[in-house]
């Protein structure tokens, strides 16, 4: 099973998991459930942020999540994993990423996860544009090491 | 069949355009493209580009009619 | 912010983090949040298996969650961290476990979320004990390598 | 004040007892105290120990009115 949403609303990742995992519940296969979820810190590289918006690539944004989570999925004999990603305007502490994956054991749920984040990071077309406390904007040239 | 160009993030604020229609009627590498649609000889080592919504370098060729995309490294996450 | 619960009753962990995320708001702060959700799977070691209890020492059980969740923040700097755990009779695609971190980056999030999990199964005192499609009963002798 | 002796699990269950009171009026090693209280001379190299729930190991000493457990390997998680 494999999921993928790209969304401007915000989101409760817990509320999304319940709600999710009621609408498709998996068999008792699935020992092993990892999460993360990315949330808008209201600092980078020393200043305060005030705000975000995530530009993205509309179409391409969703082909290349889904063939990640399929990679993931492959690789890793998951369960289940899914994806969901903000874009647009965002404030301060609001989630923007959450990936989660089921496998029957726990070292393969750990491995999954994070390397899904990681390939997200990495190659998902979004860039973010945050704003400043003195109003000025600017693109984020790099993410943070994983 | 024109190519489709579309710039993303700060490389679309500093190309000045998020997109434009390339006339072609044979292939053209994505270097190629790059320097017809951007107005720049140089096509910086850090800019990522797609042909139809798939990484792609700047040797692969760019068919007419299809969609071309050059952006700046990701950021997401 | 450091939390444990050693628990019999059966419980959701999406609306249990949402419920716990509400009555204790992280700040800005916390960029990346790790979780890992173990459930109790109906197979082990090739067979099939339809019950399972917990037994666990209780007082020593709480202490060392306690002393695993504060290593855990102190190591890695996380702004919180949370573990639950069930202990008595539970049931196929039941949660038993359920371990989350807070922090300001994922590299931080991800090792503490795996590192509490892997000592937690090697430290805290729980004792799987589990019930067969015979009827037959066997303790769960060692965890499977994580 | 005795010292008092918990067994776990499937080891609780080999040993036939969950509980057991020691009466000593000096400090005994732990494995002192698994043989005076298991009824069995050799201590297993996998079996876990702790003196006031805190891991101790074999020759850790053990005082009047302390709280001992010896258990298998745990499964938790």
């Amino acid at each position: 099973m494999q999921y993928v949403e790209v969304r401007e609303a915000p989101f409760d990742p817990w509320q999304y998991l319940a709600e999710w995992q009621s609408q498709h519940p998996l068999d008792a296969r699935s020992g092993a459930t990892a999460v993360f979820v990315g949330t808008m810190r209201d600092f980078n590289e020393g200043d305060d942020v005030t705000g975000m918006y995530l530009e993205h690539y509309p179409g391409m944004t969703e082909r290349q999540l889904e063939t990640l989570v399929a990679a993931s999925v492959q690789e890793w004999s998951l369960d289940a994993a899914l994806v969901v990603h903000r874009v647009g305007e965002i404030a301060p502490a609001q989630p923007i990423v959450l990936v989660a994956v089921w496998s029957a054991h726990r070292a393969e749920a750990f491995d999954a996860c994070r390397h899904l984040m990681e390939t997200l990071k990495h190659t998902a077309p979004f860039w973010k544009r945050e704003t400043l406390t003195d109003g000025s904007v600017r693109w984020v040239d790099k993410n943070t090491p994983g | 069949m024109p190519i489709k160009v579309l710039f993303f993030a700060s490389l679309r604020e500093r190309i000045g355009q998020s997109q434009r229609l390339l006339e072609s009627d044979m292939p053209l590498t994505l270097q190629e493209v790059w320097q017809r649609s951007s107005g720049e000889s140089h096509l910086p080592g850090n800019v990522l580009m797609s042909i139809n919504q798939t990484y792609a370098n700047a040797s692969s060729l760019v068919q007419p009619g299809d969609e071309v995309a050059f952006f700046p490294p990701v950021t997401g996450g």
